[in-house]
C-alpha cells in the first residue's frame, strides 16, 4: 500500500508523498461541517495509495462540497452548478492514466444534475464519486433540496418541504450500468475511510452517497441519526466494506448483505424510503461492467503519421 | 451535329423521395467536375421523413449549376429540370426556382395512369407549366427504363443520368466508369444493370432530345491541381481529423449531425472518438473537460443547441480553455426552421453568455473553408487559450463543391499532449501584460496543479472577489482578441477600391455577393464587395476601407426591419446582425439588406436590391 | 449642548458575523427613515457562511447613508464607524471605505484579551489605523454591556444603536419603540433587556462621546406620504404580488434567490405560489407553461439562470408567451462574483438567443422602481404579447431604502381568466399588419383551440417553412418593439438641455451619477445625465439629445476596454454594453467608462472619471 | 361513458362530441409508424369520455412523436426537446381544471429530458404521459437513443450502439412519488385503448411506456417482437390492465402481478434488461400519492380584493 506503483517508478523518479503533499488551500467550511470529515479521508486515500498528486483530478460542480477541488493539491476542475461529471467524464475520455473524482451535493447531482447522473451512471467510466449529501443547499442558505426530509422548514419552502425526499440510490440501482453503490455517514471516520478506499479501487463509476453533516442549516437531520443509530443499517458481508473490529459496536442494527444481489439492495434501498431505515454500507458491486472509457480513449496514442495516412484516406473517397 | 457551347446551366432533378434523384445530381456533378468545370449542388429535402407521394410537399431532389467559371453558390432559376412526376413540381414553381423558358423533362408516364385522377393532375399540370412558360416535353421515361429493368423505380435515376450525360455532352465512358465507383462493392450485376440503363439514357436523349446539345468548357485556368467533391459537413469532418484534435462531443440536431455522422465513420481510423452526449449541454461540458485535461475538443452543433451550452460556454471563456464549436447555422428563433438557411447566430455568438466572455469567431464562406477554418480554430484555441466559434450554415453544409485537395501537414496537427514538468514560478494564467497571452499547465505536469474555477480567480487560479484582481482578468481576456487582430490583415476589397456602394457579407452568401456585384460591374456601376471570415475580433481597416465609398451595406440573411415598414424609424430600425457590429465599431452609418427567407440568397436577388440602393444613392447625388 | 447640523454621513458597523451588526443598522436606518431622512443602507457580507471570527475576510456588517437629501446610493467614504473588533475593519480599509478623519469607535475589549497575541494584534491594528488617518476612539463597549447583561455577543448591537441615537440626535422613545418592533413577538423579557442596553448605549454616547453630536435635519419637501423601507429583492416580490400574478418558478441562485424567499413567506395569502423547480430551464419552462396557460408567470434568477434560460426564453418570444424575468445581475462571465454587483446581462439578455429573439428589456433604477417595474411588466407582457426581462443588480437587491408607499389598484392586477368563446375566424396570431399586436386565445376557450409551436408558423399557428410566411411572422415580432417605442417619451435629462457632456445611464448607477452629476455642475461645469429604464426598445429621442453635447459617454459597472491600454486600438476598443447599443442606434461616438469593480460605483469615482473627460474635452476646445 | 359530465352541463349548452371534434391536422407520420395508432386510440379516449376539446392540452417536446399535439384538435404546446415535462406541469399548476396528456419520444423524455423526468415523477402532477419509445432517434433520422439496442448501428455509431439500453421502467420505479407505471406494444389496440385508458383515469402522473414501431429506421426490432411475442410478458391482475377476450391469446406468455407490490414490479421491470423478458400491462399503481397540483394551484380563483388585501398587509410589515 505504501509503495510506488510499479508503472510510475519506471518512468519518474521515486518520490515519496506525505499528506502535505495533498493537501491544498486551507478549507473554508464551516466548524462541523461533515465536508471536512471527507476531505481528510480522502487525502489519506491518495497518501497511502501513493498516487502522484499530478495524475488526480477532483471535479466539482457548484455548491458548498463542491468547492472540494480548492482544498486538495492535485489537479482540479470547479465547474459549474450540476455539470461535474459530464466534465469528470471529459476528463477522463481521453487521459485515461488520470485518476479522476468527483465531488458534488445533493442539489449539485439530484436537482439540477439529474440528467447528467442517469447518464453518467449508465456511462460506468472509471472514476469516484463523492456525493456530499446534506439534505439541504448549503452554499446559497438553506433552500429545500431533493433529499430534504417533507415539511423540513426551508426558505423556499417556509412551512416545510412539500415532497417526500428523493431516494438517490433506489433511483441510481436502476439505472442499467450501476456498478458500485455504497452509503456511508460522514461522521463515522474508519467506516468512511474504508468506503471511499473500496470505491476508489472499483474499475467503473464508484457512486457513494455520504450523508453529511451542516450544523449550520439542518443540525437536526444528522443530530438524530448520530442520537439514535438504530435508524442505521450496517450492511456487512466479506465483498463489502470491510468494518474494522470496533465500528460495528457504533451500529447496533447491522444485516448480512450480498452486494451482488441487486434485488436485495433494492429492498434495502427501498426501506430508507418506506421504513425510514438507512443502509449503511455497500449496497451493490459489479465489476463486470464495460467501463466507457476504456471506448472512448481508444487511439489516444495515435502517431501523427497514422493520424495524416487516415486523412488522407478519408480524403480518397472524395477526390475527383 | 455540333453541340452549343454554353457558360453555364442549371439543371434540377426532382422526384418522389426515395426514388434516387439524389444520387443522379451527385454522380452528374462528380462527372462534371472531373471534366473541370465548376460545380455546385444541392438538395432538394422534404420536410417529413416519409412523405406521401406525388405530392408538392414531397418534392425531393437535386440542383446542380455547372459552369465555366469556379462556381460558389446555387445561382437563380433553374435552365433544366427532369420531372419523375408532376407534382413535384408545384413546390420548386412556388420557391421560385423556374423562369419563363426553363426546359422541363417530364416522365409521361402518369398521362396513362390507371386512376383517372391521376390523368387529370398530370394534364392540368402540365398546362399550368405551360402557361408559366415552361417548356414542357412530355417524355417516355418509364415506357423506356421497362424495356431494361422489371422496376423502373430502382434505376430511372441511372437512365436520367444517361440522358444528361448526353444532353450536357459528358465524356460516356466517364459516366459509365463514375457509377462503377458509386456501386463500389456492390454485386456485378447491379453495376452492369445501372450501366445499361446510364446507355439506354444516353440514347435515348439523341433520340428525342436531339435539339438539347451543349458543351460547357472546362473552368478556365484551372490546372491539374487534386480536388475533392464534399459537402460543407463533410468538409468539416476532414477539418477536425486535419487538425489532430481527438474527441467530438455532440448531441444530434439538424442540419449539423451529418458532420458527426461522418466522423462516427472515419474518425477511429485516425484515433479520433465521436461521443454522442445525453444532451448539448453535456456534450460541451464532456469537451471542455477533455480539452482542460490536454485534448482540445470540439462540439458541433446548431441554433437550439448553441443556446443550451450558453452556460459552458461561459465557463471556457471564463476559465480560458481551448475549445473549437462549430455552429451550422439554422433558421430561428426557437426550433424555426431547422433544415434552413439563416445568419442567425453572430450577436448570439458575440454576446450570448451573461458578463463579458470574449471569444473568437469565424465564418466560413466555402466548403473549403468549413475544413480549413476548422483546422485554424484548433490553434486559434490553444494559442489564445480561448473558445472558437465556427460559423457555417444550412447552406454550407448540404452545398457540394470541389475545392482543392488540402495538403496535409504536420503543423496542422496538435502537438503532442506535454507532460513535462511545469515550472512552480509560473501562475496558472501568467499573463502578459500587454497580450494577454498565458501558457497553461496541463494535468500530469509534475508542479503545474491548479484547480480551475468558473468563480473570478487571480493568475494563481485562486478565487478572489477583489475588485482589482477582477479587473485584470477581466481586461486580460479582452486583450487577448486585440492581439489577435493584431496579427490579421485588412480584407480583400473584390472589386473597385473606391466606388458608390461597398457591400460587406459574411459566411456562405459569399459566391452569391460577389456574383451580383461583379453583374452590377459589367453595367457600369462602381459597387464593391469584401467578405469578412473574423468577425471576432473584427478584420482591421474597415473603417478606412468604409470611408472610400459612398455608401456601405450589409446583406445577410437574417433579420432586420425594413426601413419603409409601418412604425420603423431611423431611431428604432432593428439593423441585421453584422451591420449592428460594424456601426459600433466604425460608426459609418452601415445599411442593410437581409430577408429570413431560409434559403440561400439567390444571386438576381442579391442584385436586384443593390441595384435598389444605388439607385437611391444617384438619386440623392442628382445623378 | 445643541447638536451640530450635519447634511449628511455615512455610518458603519462591522463586526464578526453573528453579531447582530446588520439588525443594529437596519433598525438605525428605519428610525432615521421615520425622521424623515433620506437613507440608504447596505449591507457588507463576508464570502463564506461561517467566516472565523476576528479575520478581515470575516467582515459584516451594514452601511448606513442618512441625510437631508432624498439619498439614492451607498456613497463615498464612511464618515463614521462602530467596530466591534479591530481585524474586521482591515478589509474595509483595503476597499476604500474610509478617509481620513473617519470617526472610528472602537471596542476595546481585545486590548485586555487574556491572549498576549490578540492583545498585541489589536495594539498594532490601532497604530496602523491612526496612521492610516483614522480617528479611533477605544471604548469600553463590551465592558458597559455586560453590566446590563450577561452575554453582550447578544445584545451589544442593540448598545451599540443606542450609541449611534444619541450621536445623531435621533428620538429616543422612537428608538425604542422601534425595537419593540424589531423584537414584536418575542418575549417581553427580551424586548425590555435589548431596551435597556440601548438606554445604556444612549447614555454612555452622552458620557464618553459629548464631542459626536450631530442633527441631520428631516429631508426638505417631503410630505407626510407613507413610505416603505425595503431592499430590492422584497421590492421586486411585493411587485409581483401586487401584479396579480400568481406563479413565481424559480431555481435558488445568489443574489435572486431572497425576493423568492420572501415571496414563498407571504405570496400564499394572495393566492401565489413559489414553484422551487429542479432548474433554471425547468423553471422557466414551467413558467411558459403555466402563460401559456393564461396565468402570466414569472420567474426570477441571476446570470448562470439567465444562461440556462436562453433556449426557452427564445421559445417564448417565438410563440410570443407573455412572461417575466426578473434578472437580479452579479459579477460575470461564468460564475464569475457571486455577491457582487455588476451590469453585464444587457447584451446577453437583448442578443442572447440564436436567431432573432426580440423582446422587451427594462432596467429598475431604483428599489421602487424593483417594484413598479415588475407591475408593469406583466402588462406590457400582455399587451404586447413578449417576455419582458426586468434587469436588476446585486447592489438594488441588497440596498434598503425608504420609497413611497405604492397605492395599490385594481388595474394593477392581471385581469380574470377570459374563458368565454373564442372567435374561431380570429387566428391564433391575428398580427396586426401596421403594429404587430394580437390577442391570444387561452386553453379553455371553446373555438380556440390552437398549438403553440417554436417552429417557424403562419398565423393560424400551423408549421411553415415558407419564405413569405416566415419573414411575415419574424417582421410582426420585430414591429412589436416598434410600436412599443411609439408610446414612451424621451427621457427627462438631469441638468442643462445642452452643454459639454452627457452621462448616459441605466439600472442601479443611477443615484451615484446623478449625485456624481450635481457636483460636478455645482463647480460650474456643463454636464447632465439621462438615465435609461427602457433598453429594448430604447426610449425615443436620444439622437436629438446627444446632438447637443459636446460629448457623450455612458457610466456602467461592466467591462470596457481601456482606450489606453496596450494592443487597444478605436478599430478594436470593446465598449461597455448601453455605449455598444447606443452606437449602433444613433452612430453618435458615444464613449463610455466602466469598471467590474464589483461594488456599486461610489459618487467620487464617477465624478473622477468624468472630470477626467472634461478635461480633455476642455483641452481639445483649446479652453 | 358517453355520458356529458355533470358539472360541464351546468355551465354550457350541451354538446356532443365524435371522433372529428378530437382530430387535428392530417397525420404526418410514415406509413407503418406506430404513433397513427396511438394517436387514433387517444382521439378515441376523449371522445369516450366526452372531454370538450377545449379542456384538453397535448403538450410535447421535440421528435416525430412529438408532432402529436398538431394531429390534435385540442389546445397544444409543442415545446422544446427534452422539456415537455415541466412546459406540462407549468400548464397544470395553475389550471387543475385542464386536462393535461404529455407526448414525448425516447430521446426526448430520457436522454435530453433525464433530469425533468426524475423530478416530474416526483412531482406527481396529475397528467397522462406517453413516451413513444422506438428506441431511436426518428425525427433526426436514426441516432442512437439510449433505449437502442446495444450493437444496433445507426448513423452515431455505424459499429452498433456501445452501450446496454437504458431501462426506463427500472428508472421511473426507483424514484420517489412513482404512482402509475405502464408498458404496451402500440400494435394492439384494445390493450392500447385500455392501458392509455387506465392512464388517463388514474390520479396522479401516469407514466406509461410504449413500445412503438418505426419502421423506416429500426422495422426489426418491433418485427422481431411481432414475430416473437414471447419475448412479451402479459401482466394480468384485476388491479390491472384490463384484458378483453382474445387479446390474451396473442401474448403466450402471461404472469399474474399486483401492481401494488413494488418489488414485483421492479422485478419484472429488471428482468427486461437482464432476461429480455419484456413486461406488458400495469407494472405499480399507487393512487394515495399526493399530487403536486393540488399545492400549487392553491388559491387560483383567489379575488382581486383579496389579493390585494395580502398585497397591503406585506407593506404594513415595511411600513415606516
Ligand atoms: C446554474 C446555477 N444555478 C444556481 C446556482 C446557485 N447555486 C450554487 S450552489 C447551489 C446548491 C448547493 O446545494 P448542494 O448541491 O446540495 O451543495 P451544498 O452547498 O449543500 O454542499 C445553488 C442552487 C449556480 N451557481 N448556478
Ligand atoms: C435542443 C435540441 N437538441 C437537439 C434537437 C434535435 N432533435 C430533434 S428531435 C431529436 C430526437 C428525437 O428522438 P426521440 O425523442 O426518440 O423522438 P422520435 O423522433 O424518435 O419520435 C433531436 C435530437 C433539437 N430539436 N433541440
Ligand atoms: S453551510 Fe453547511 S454544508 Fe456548507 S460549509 Fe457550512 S456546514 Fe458545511
Ligand atoms: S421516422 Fe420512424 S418514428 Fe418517425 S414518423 Fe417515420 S416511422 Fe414514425
Ligand atoms: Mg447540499
Ligand atoms: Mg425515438
Amino acid at each position: 500500500m505504501f509503495g510506488i506503483k510499479a508503472d510510475w517508478s519506471l518512468d519518474i523518479q521515486e518520490r515519496y508523498f506525505t499528506l502535505d503533499d495533498y493537501e491544498g488551500n486551507e478549507a473554508r467550511w464551516c466548524s462541523g461541517c461533515g465536508d471536512h470529515a471527507v476531505l481528510a479521508t480522502t487525502h489519506r486515500i491518495l497518501r497511502d495509495a501513493q498516487l502522484p498528486p499530478e495524475k488526480s483530478v477532483f471535479v466539482s460542480g457548484i455548491g458548498c462540497s463542491s468547492r472540494m477541488p480548492h482544498y486538495m493539491a492535485t489537479y482540479g476542475l470547479h465547474g459549474l452548478h450540476g455539470r461535474a461529471l459530464p466534465l469528470a467524464c471529459g476528463v477522463k475520455s481521453r487521459r485515461p492514466d488520470l485518476d479522476v473524482w468527483v465531488a458534488t451535493g445533493d442539489g449539485d447531482c439530484f436537482s439540477i444534475g439529474a440528467g447528467p447522473w442517469v447518464h453518467a451512471i449508465r456511462y460506468n467510466m472509471n472514476m469516484t464519486v463523492l456525493v456530499f449529501d446534506n439534505q439541504i443547499y448549503g452554499l446559497t442558505k438553506k433552500q429545500t433540496s431533493p433529499t430534504s426530509p417533507i415539511n423540513l422548514p426551508t426558505n423556499t419552502h417556509p412551512e416545510g418541504a412539500s415532497l417526500d425526499m428523493l431516494n438517490p440510490n433506489t433511483v441510481t440501482l436502476g439505472i442499467t450500468n450501476a456498478s458500485f453503490v455504497a452509503q456511508v455517514v460522514d461522521w463515522n471516520p474508519p467506516l468512511l475511510h474504508e468506503t471511499l478506499k473500496a470505491a476508489h479501487a472499483h474499475k467503473g463509476t464508484s457512486f457513494v452517497r455520504i450523508i453529511q453533516r451542516c450544523p449550520v442549516f439542518v443540525d437536526g437531520i444528522t443530530k438524530a441519526l448520530q442520537e439514535d443509530s438504530s435508524r442505521l443499517l450496517l450492511l456487512t458481508h466479506e465483498n463489502g466494506i470491510p468494518v474494522a473490529p470496533g465500528v460495528d459496536r457504533l451500529f447496533p442494527e447491522s444485516r448480512e448483505h450480498d452486494p451482488s444481489n441487486m434485488a436485495e439492495a433494492l429492498e434495502i434501498a427501498r426501506d430508507e424510503t418506506t421504513k425510514d431505515i438507512i443502509p449503511v454500507g455497500l449496497l451493490y458491486q459489479n465489476s463486470d461492467i464495460p467501463c466507457y472509457d476504456e471506448l472512448s480513449s481508444q487511439g489516444h496514442n495515435t502517431t501523427d503519421a497514422k493520424k495524416i495516412a487516415a486523412t488522407h484516406a478519408a480524403l480518397d473517397t472524395f477526390a475527383i | 451535329m455540333n453541340p452549343t457551347t454554353i457558360q453555364e446551366h442549371i439543371v434540377e432533378i426532382v422526384s418522389d423521395s426515395g426514388e434516387g434523384a439524389q444520387k443522379c445530381g451527385q454522380t452528374f456533378g462528380n462527372i462534371s467536375a472531373k471534366m473541370r468545370n465548376g460545380v455546385w449542388t444541392v438538395e432538394i429535402i422534404p420536410a417529413e421523413i416519409q412523405p406521401p407521394a406525388r405530392t408538392p410537399s414531397g418534392a425531393s431532389g437535386i440542383r446542380v449549376r455547372l459552369g465555366s467559371k469556379y462556381i460558389t453558390n446555387v445561382g437563380n432559376e433553374g435552365d433544366l429540370v427532369v420531372a419523375f412526376n408532376e407534382q413535384v413540381l408545384y413546390s420548386r414553381i412556388a420557391n421560385g426556382a423556374y423562369k419563363k423558358g426553363t426546359i422541363v423533362l417530364l416522365d409521361n408516364r402518369w398521362a396513362t395512369d390507371p386512376s383517372t385522377k391521376i390523368q387529370q393532375l398530370y394534364v392540368k399540370a402540365v398546362e399550368e407549366f405551360r402557361d408559366h412558360g415552361l417548356i414542357v416535353h412530355e417524355l417516355s421515361i418509364h415506357e423506356a427504363c421497362l424495356k431494361v429493368v422489371k422496376d423502373p423505380r430502382k434505376g430511372k435515376n441511372m437512365f436520367v443520368l444517361g440522358m444528361l450525360c448526353r444532353i450536357y455532352n459528358r465524356d460516356r465512358e466517364m459516366g459509365r466508369n463514375e457509377i462503377a465507383l458509386t456501386f463500389a462493392g456492390k454485386k456485378e450485376a447491379i453495376i452492369s444493370s445501372n450501366q445499361n440503363l446510364f446507355d439506354a439514357g444516353y440514347q435515348f436523349a439523341i433520340d428525342q432530345l436531339s435539339e438539347y446539345f451543349f458543351d460547357i468548357p472546362p473552368q478556365q485556368g484551372m490546372g491539374d491541381q487534386p480536388m475533392v467533391v464534399t459537402n460543407g459537413n463533410t468538409a468539416v469532418g476532414l477539418g477536425v481529423m486535419a487538425s489532430g484534435m481527438e474527441l467530438v462531443s455532440m448531441y444530434p440536431i439538424t442540419p449539423a449531425t451529418s458532420a458527426s455522422h461522418y466522423l462516427a465513420d472515419v474518425f477511429p481510423a485516425c484515433g479520433g472518438f465521436v461521443h454522442q452526449a445525453e444532451d448539448e449541454i453535456a456534450a460541451i461540458a464532456f469537451a471542455i473537460g477533455a480539452s482542460y485535461a490536454g485534448k482540445t475538443a470540439c462540439t458541433i452543433t446548431s441554433g437550439p443547441g448553441m443556446a443550451l451550452k450558453t452556460e459552458n460556454l461561459g465557463l471556457a471563456v471564463m476559465a480560458e480553455i481551448p475549445l473549437v464549436i462549430v455552429d451550422v447555422q439554422r433558421g430561428g428563433p426557437s426550433t424555426g426552421l431547422p433544415t434552413k438557411i439563416e445568419q442567425g447566430d453572430l450577436l448570439s455568438s458575440l454576446y450570448g453568455m451573461p458578463g463579458d466572455a470574449p471569444k473568437v469567431i469565424l465564418a466560413a464562406a466555402t466548403i473549403a473553408e468549413c475544413f480549413s477554418l476548422v483546422v485554424l480554430a484548433r490553434k486559434l484555441a490553444e494559442a489564445f487559450r480561448t473558445p472558437v466559434i465556427v460559423l457555417t450554415d444550412a447552406n454550407l453544409a448540404t452545398g457540394v463543391q470541389p475545392w482543392e485537395r488540402p495538403e496535409l501537414t504536420r503543423d496542422m496537427l496538435a502537438p503532442p499532449l506535454d507532460q513535462s514538468e511545469w515550472n512552480p514560478q509560473i501562475p496558472a494564467y501568467d499573463w502578459d501584460k500587454k497580450t494577454g497571452l498565458s501558457q497553461r499547465p496541463i494535468p500530469g505536469m509534475p508542479n503545474g496543479e491548479y484547480v480551475l474555477t468558473g468563480l473570478s480567480h487571480t493568475k494563481r487560479s485562486k478565487v478572489s472577489y477583489e475588485a482589482a484582481e477582477n479587473q485584470q482578468s477581466t481586461s486580460m481576456r479582452s486583450r487577448k482578441l486585440a492581439t489577435l487582430q493584431s496579427t490579421l490583415t485588412p480584407p480583400k476589397i473584390h472589386g473597385g477600391e473606391d466606388g458608390d456602394l461597398l457591400v460587406v457579407g459574411w459566411g456562405s452568401t459569399f459566391g452569391a455577393i460577389e456574383e451580383a456585384v461583379d453583374n452590377l460591374r459589367e453595367r457600369g456601376n462602381k459597387v464593391s464587395a469584401i467578405h469578412l471570415r473574423f468577425l471576432s475580433p473584427l478584420e482591421p481597416g474597415l473603417k478606412d476601407i468604409f470611408s472610400r465609398f459612398n455608401k456601405v451595406m450589409t446583406v445577410e440573411v437574417n433579420y432586420s426591419d425594413d426601413p419603409n415598414a409601418p412604425m420603423i424609424t431611423a431611431e428604432n430600425r432593428r439593423y441585421a446582425q453584422l451591420a449592428t457590429l460594424l456601426r459600433v465599431q466604425t460608426l459609418v452609418d452601415v445599411d442593410c439588406w437581409s430577408v429570413v427567407y431560409g434559403h440561400p440568397l439567390q444571386p438576381d436577388l442579391i442584385e436586384q436590391a443593390l441595384q435598389g440602393h444605388l439607385d437611391t444613392l444617384n438619386s440623392a447625388t442628382g445623378e
